[in-house]
């Protein structure tokens, strides 16, 4: 019997760790249920801190999973784990056997509507962050009509009880600060604010980033959660927030209001997780077995997590974890 | 705004309440600010509509302004509240619906701190007992009575005489609609339609005919606030809300507003005639002010009730101008006649704002 | 009609009616300007703030949402002994912009 | 016998324009002096004791330039060649004049007289023979001249073969003028030798268009230079940047660039025209935006001040360009009033008047390094003492003079002086060396002693009563510049410091010191240009790698601190390791 591989997931943490793999001599086979490979990040248009070209690190992914088997528009609807290892059942009738199962399931992006004071899918003028990825990639979204004013509030489905997400979705922050200068830079004349909590600038460069998107690209950085979002008659948002740096609350009025999404645990894998016994952490994502050498690990054998499917992550994040869940799987058949 | 955005909202926000067999209870200001309310709700529940309304003459206040004014403890305001069950269990109703937004806040606010801590319940049951020799049982549905007429909307829309329907243009009136803050703010669930949209008045407004207005500070408090307004030289504060409200909702002249709380049609009608002591400013046409109403009296106005009978002239801004556009008529005669056609005897007129 | 209470002054900054010229005309000479992270250096060291109210982290926040005034009034405080510019994590050139508030 | 030949008219021309002009302008300049200043001057005329000064510079800085030469032996061989060789064909012209008698004969009186003795002595060999002692002199320093204006050319073109990096530049009408002037002496050897009548002409015209252009050029300081040093020995001071005394300053800077090279902010190619040559040139200019923006430009590090062969005062008179900018927000101190009776309720101040009064100052609460060594200093030596500003003082003031708001200042000084009178010491320490300028210059502290803690604790050595231990590391001393060039402080330190470990030297020393860059006399210098200025000093200092840079000043020690590859000390560390 071949090595195969069974990943559940076809972005760039399942895209990366299937190439590693099969270098590594085993033979991955790629279940994603859309109808193309690349995941969120094949959505997103240039990548923080330095507006690198999102597509320029997927097509080199997509180039190298040529030649692994890809099943597209596929889910797993069974699997059952005995001795030789694991017999998936997927929606297409066919059947798997693996050796052993790479969860890369990812990401869902929170349900905008879900922050009803925020009014998306409400007022008209309120849009994710990923729209305006979009936005940035086709040049087309009728509701951004050269705004004049433009916020940005972060945090939306994150540290927020309300909302059931108490955890930090990580990389929201620099991504705000990417599309606010990149506002900048297509509406020139437009006035940016971001409304944070704190701006987390955890990686290399993205210092950098804010400090540029402050003094090069004069985005005014408020300090303070949007709390509520209003239309006033000519169709503009009105919003309350409080500067807390200044101590008083503050309204304004908007053309355009960017809700920064977090991050949330993937759901549609509910099922095969359960089956599996992967349990969730207390953020909900998945858990592995542990955050420093078990990283990759679950707490059942032979089932191996990469990717934002164990907690909002970073691109180059992801890819480490891809990387490193090959040497893990590898090292799991080899010493069976 | 994407009204689909809204209605998927409203459809998530439905709660299960009975449509009859209630245990009725009032509210200490409604019935001394806007007592036609109170009995129009029981004249249209009971008669026009045929429910069964039950009102026990033993109930008393829940407690809730002494308790929102810091002037008892919790324990207390749940004992008050609990001897309202009994009183709920000892008539044979299973059902509770208050007329008074405070009281539903606070019985929403009993109810889920006796779920979450039943020793706390366990403790009052104890009071209760001490005390009043009672037992409550904790009601089965609890609603407002707006929750009621919200219910029962198309049912009213059926026996409907003048629509919100402006006669002279053809027009839908156009409505604000203020919900108390205690009636979803604190629970979501717990309101119809949710806190961020509530869909109660709304649903009224859009039933009978009128045009929803939707304005920037349209979620802002009224003003009361309880401490802010009992205290007089904190009034200012209470003024200041509603001051608020009013520059929001000025550039869609409003035709009325609808409120279902005791507190808001109270401060949304009296302190236009301050604001406009103070400032010269009205809000209405042709210094006129905006009728602030409560949903008993629009539902009672457009089945036809005589205004009157409502008790619109107990409100400062006048009514007039606003029945002259629904059409209705009235004796003008008859606005300051007791019910013995005795003369009540006419208010002092405010200098700023029209009150005839 | 003396009621004895008045209408409160909003307490909100209403961010469409302010002026910013002046914060505007500092931003021309000192492109930093935006640059604060308020973190509060210069507030903490300042030889004036030992005693008053004064901090240029308020002061440039004033500046930014419109109370000139009271900026202006607080600046009277500053002994312009430089602390501020020494301490400051982002470079800002915190007594310069200082001293061409007041001109 | 030729009397005249209209070739002589242009020169006369110019004469008679550049005469008017100067003595007009004299009079403007004495006019605006404000009354006491005039008095003074006037005064000092005829006081022995700056009337000898007055020669003397007359005569060492004009024609000899004595200044120049200590600095640049050929810059100043340059200079005085042409002001001393033109000064002497001039003298000889008219002791020819008079002993030779060229008119004799012909009988001219009056203002023909005059006139003719007017331009004679310029052109005295077209009309006259010089004879042969004469002629050998005039030929001299004729060739002594066009000597000077070789080396002046060949600085135009490189200036580095005379030991010059940057140079002045100059406008069209700079490089005109000094075109005229090269020629001049050319033309007039070549006229004198071959008398080919149109180098007469030339010669003649050439000093037209040098006179008429004098007044605006930078030529204009070879006349008021006499008048400045006249000012500057009275004793007077800028009191307003384009006026007076200002005035006179401002027409007697040569442009010369020696500042330039001298200025820290050269460092920058870009800054080097924010340094006092350019400055006084904006000022001549009447370009007041540009001055405004030098004058807050400049570190205030008083270099260029020492350098300078003129002696202009520079930073003197940016202060007073500082002070002329309006100001529309007034300072608020009355706080002070009340931390004043607070710091006594709370026994702050104690009325011990044995004790040294220490006052740290706001840098050095920065630097709480410097308290602590100087808390040990102290102690060791046995010294009662008492802090000022342990808990954080007031500003001492100086930093609101350097910003132009002198007035404002004093609302500091006052309380200040208060405290410090009310603490009763009559010895005060103070370890910054910019409040120990303000202190000094503005604070009227009769019957205390004020101190920098260099000099304090030189003094401790000296009487015993602070042992130090002589230890092996390599230090480098760098002289705050107000500490130094203000007070010249330059020995003191050293004589601390070769008694804690071994003295290394700087390249640049005692007034010739490198500002560090963290000055608080500059507004507009960004960080990054600060952060050059320092890199350029500290490599200065570690031109002998020592182990170590000390220094007395706080702010100097936070500065270096960000760029040096060796530990940065202040002088009080150093010592308080080695008791």
């Amino acid at each position: 019997m071949k090595e195969n591989i069974l990943i559940i997931g076809g972005g760039a943490a399942g895209m990366e760790a299937a190439t590693q793999l099969k270098k590594l001599g085993l033979t991955p086979i790629i279940i994603e249920k859309s109808d193309a490979l690349g995941g969120h990040i094949a959505q997103w248009d240039r990548l923080f801190p330095a507006f690198h070209p999102a597509k320029d690190v997927v097509a080199p992914m997509l180039e190298s999973v040529k030649g692994i088997d890809v099943l597209l528009n596929t889910e797993v609807n069974d699997i059952q784990c005995d001795a030789d290892g694991f017999k998936a059942v997927l929606t297409n009738g066919k059947t798997i056997d693996a050796k052993a199962v790479v969860l890369a399931t990812g990401f869902d992006l929170f349900k905008a509507e879900r922050k009803q004071e925020y009014g998306y899918g409400i007022y008209n003028n309120v849009i994710t962050s990923l729209e305006l990825e979009k936005f940035f990639r086709t040049g087309k979204d009728e509701r951004i009509n050269n705004p004049k004013k433009i916020g940005f509030v972060h945090c939306v489905g994150a540290r927020d009880v309300k909302v059931g997400n108490t955890y930090c979705s990580k990389v929201c922050c620099t991504t705000a600060l990417k599309q606010a200068c990149e506002m900048k830079e297509v509406f020139p004349n437009a006035e940016v604010y971001t409304f944070y909590m704190d701006l987390r600038m955890f990686g290399p460069g993205y210092e950098d980033l804010y400090l540029k998107t402050q003094r090069d690209f004069d985005v005014k950085c408020i300090r303070g959660r949007v709390c509520e979002v209003s239309e006033n008659m000519d169709g503009r948002l009105v919003i309350k927030a409080e500067d807390t740096l200044f101590g008083k609350p503050l309204k304004m009025t908007l053309d355009l209001l960017v809700l920064m999404c977090s991050m949330e645990k993937n759901k549609s894998i509910d099922k095969i997780q359960q089956q599996l016994g992967v349990a969730n952490n207390s953020d909900g994502f998945m858990q592995n077995r542990d955050m420093y050498l078990g990283m990759n690990g679950t707490a059942k054998d032979g089932v191996f997590v990469a990717g934002t499917c164990t907690a909002p992550k970073s691109l180059p994040d992801t890819i480490a974890e891809a990387r490193s869940v090959a040497v893990e799987v590898f090292n799991y058949i080899n010493n069976k | 705004m994407i009204i689909e955005g809204k209605q998927k909202i409203w459809a998530d926000y439905q709660k299960d309440i009975p449509d009859d067999h209630y245990f009725y209870v009032r509210s200490c200001i409604r019935q001394a600010f806007w007592p036609g309310s109170e009995v129009t709700f029981l004249d249209i529940t009971r008669n026009k509509l045929g429910k069964d309304f039950y009102e026990n003459p033993y109930h008393t206040t829940c407690g809730g302004i002494a308790y929102h004014s810091d002037t008892i403890p919790q324990e207390t305001a749940m004992t008050i509240i609990a001897r309202q069950f009994a009183l709920m269990k000892e008539s044979g109703y299973e059902n509770y619906v208050c007329s008074c937004i405070t009281s539903f806040g606070c019985y929403t606010e009993t109810l889920e701190t006796w779920h979450e801590y039943p020793e706390l319940e366990a403790k009052i049951r104890q009071y209760l007992w001490d005390s009043c020799k009672k037992e409550f049982a904790k009601p089965k549905y609890l609603a407002h009575a707006s929750d009621l007429i919200y219910k029962f909307r198309f049912d009213i829309a059926k026996q409907m005489k003048f629509p919100l329907v402006n006669v002279k243009t053809g027009k839908p009136l156009k409505c604000v609609e203020h919900i108390g803050c205690h009636y979803s703010k604190m629970f979501p669930s717990k309101g119809f339609g949710g806190a961020e949209y509530p869909h109660v008045l709304v649903g009224m407004i859009e039933a009978w005919g009128g045009e929803v207005i939707d304005y920037p500070e349209r979620r802002h408090c009224c003003g009361f606030g309880f401490r802010q307004y009992f205290v007089q030289a904190n009034r200012g504060y209470s003024e200041s809300n509603t001051y608020k409200k009013f520059e929001s909702m000025e550039p869609y002249e409003p035709d009325l507003i609808i409120t279902n709380c005791p507190g808001c049609p109270y401060f949304l009608d009296r302190w236009q005639y301050v604001i406009a002591e103070q400032t010269g400013k009205t809000y209405g046409k042709n210094g006129y002010g905006i009728p602030a109403l409560t949903y008993e009296e629009v539902a009672g106005l457009v089945m036809g009730y005589d205004p009157w009978d409502l008790g619109l002239q107990m409100h400062q801004v006048a009514i007039e101008p606003l029945l002259e556009k629904m059409g209705i008529p009235y004796d003008p005669k008859k606005k300051y006649q007791g019910v013995n056609g005795k003369d009540l005897g006419q208010p002092m007129c405010p200098s700023c704002i029209k009150s005839v | 009609m003396d009621f004895g209470f008045c209408l409160s002054p909003s307490s909100h900054v209403q961010m469409d009616k302010i002026d910013l010229a002046t914060f505007n005309r500092l931003k021309e000479t000192n492109p930093d300007i935006n640059t604060c992270i308020a973190c509060g250096s210069c507030t903490a060291t300042c030889t004036a703030g030992n005693f008053t109210e004064m901090s240029f982290r308020r002061i440039l926040l004033m500046l930014q949402r419109g109370k000139e005034d009271e900026a202006k009034k607080m600046i009277q405080r500053c002994m312009l002994c430089g602390k501020c510019t020494l301490v400051c994590p982002r470079g800002i050139n915190i007594r310069k912009i200082l001293l061409d508030i007041t001109r | 016998m030729k009397i005249f030949d209209p070739f002589v008219l242009p020169f006369v021309l110019g004469m008679a324009f550049v005469l008017t002009y100067c003595f007009v302008g004299l009079i403007k300049v004495i006019l605006q002096l404000p009354k006491d200043d005039r008095k003074k001057f006037l005064r000092s005329l005829v006081t022995p004791k700056t009337a000898w000064a007055n020669i003397r510079d007359l005569f060492g800085d004009c024609l000899f330039h004595v200044k120049i030469w200590k600095r640049n032996p050929i810059l100043g061989y340059m200079h005085s060649a042409i002001a001393f060789g033109w000064f002497m064909i001039i003298v000889i012209g008219h002791v020819m004049l008079f002993t030779l008698k060229p008119l004799q004969g012909v009988e001219i009186e009056g203002f023909a007289r005059t006139f003719t003795n007017f331009y004679y002595p310029i052109f005295f060999k077209y009309f006259a023979e010089e004879g042969k002692i004469f002629g050998f002199l005039m030929d001299f320093f004729l060739l002594m001249i066009i000597s000077g204006i070789l080396i002046a050319v060949v600085k135009k073109i490189h200036s580095k073969i005379v030991g010059v990096k940057r140079v002045t530049k100059f406008g069209f009408a700079d490089n005109m003028i000094r075109f005229a002037l090269w020629t001049i002496f050319p033309f007039r050897l070549i006229a004198e030798k071959t008398n080919i009548y149109a180098f007469w002409w030339l010669y003649s015209i050439d000093l037209l268009i040098f006179m008429c252009m004098l007044p605006f050029t930078r030529y204009m300081h070879i006349p008021t230079e006499a008048l400045f040093i006249l000012l500057r020995h009275a004793g007077l001071n800028a009191r307003e940047p384009r006026k007076g005394y200002a005035l006179a300053q401002i027409y007697s800077c040569p442009s010369c660039g020696l500042c330039i090279d001298a200025c820290p902010m050269s460092v920058n190619d870009k800054n080097s025209g924010n340094t006092s040559a350019y400055f006084m040139k904006k000022l001549r200019n009447g370009d007041t935006e540009e001055a405004k923006r030098i004058a807050e430009t400049c570190l205030m590090c008083g270099k260029c001040v020492k350098v300078c062969p003129v002696s202009i005062e520079s930073c003197d008179i940016k202060f007073s360009q500082r002070a002329e900018t309006p100001y529309y927000v007034n300072s608020d101190h009355s706080y002070l009033d009340v931390i004043l009776t607070e710091a006594q309720r709370s026994g702050e101040i104690s009325s011990n008047n044995n004790k040294v009064l220490y006052f740290a100052g706001c840098m050095t609460q920065l630097t709480p390094k410097i308290m602590r060594a100087m808390k040990k200093i102290m102690e060791s030596a046995g010294e009662e003492f008492q802090f000022l500003d342990e808990n954080g003082g007031i500003c001492c003031g100086r930093p609101m003079i350097l910003s132009g708001k002198t007035a404002e200042a004093q609302a500091m000084i006052a309380k200040n002086t208060e405290l410090i009178k009310k603490s009763g010491a009559k010895k005060l320490v103070l370890s910054c060396p910019i409040c120990y300028k303000v202190f000094k210059d503005e604070y009227h502290l009769e019957g205390v002693e004020i101190l920098h803690h260099t000099q304090y604790i030189n003094e401790l050595i000296k009487t015993g009563k602070l042992k130090v231990n002589k230890g092996d590391v390599n230090y480098v001393y760098h002289d705050p510049c107000e500490l130094g060039r203000a007070f010249e402080i330059y020995d003191e330190p050293r004589e601390v410091l070769e008694k804690a470990g071994n003295l290394r030297k700087a390249k640049s020393e005692k007034e010739l010191s490198i500002c560090c860059g963290g000055s608080l006399g500059s507004f507009n210098l960004t960080q990054k240009e600060r952060d050059e200025i320092t890199c350029n000093s500290v490599a200065d200092l570690m031109f002998n790698n020592p182990d170590e840079i000390v220094t007395a000043c706080p702010l100097c020690l936070k500065t270096f601190a960000r760029k040096a590859p060796v530990a940065v000390k202040d002088i009080a560390e150093v010592v308080s390791s080695q008791l």
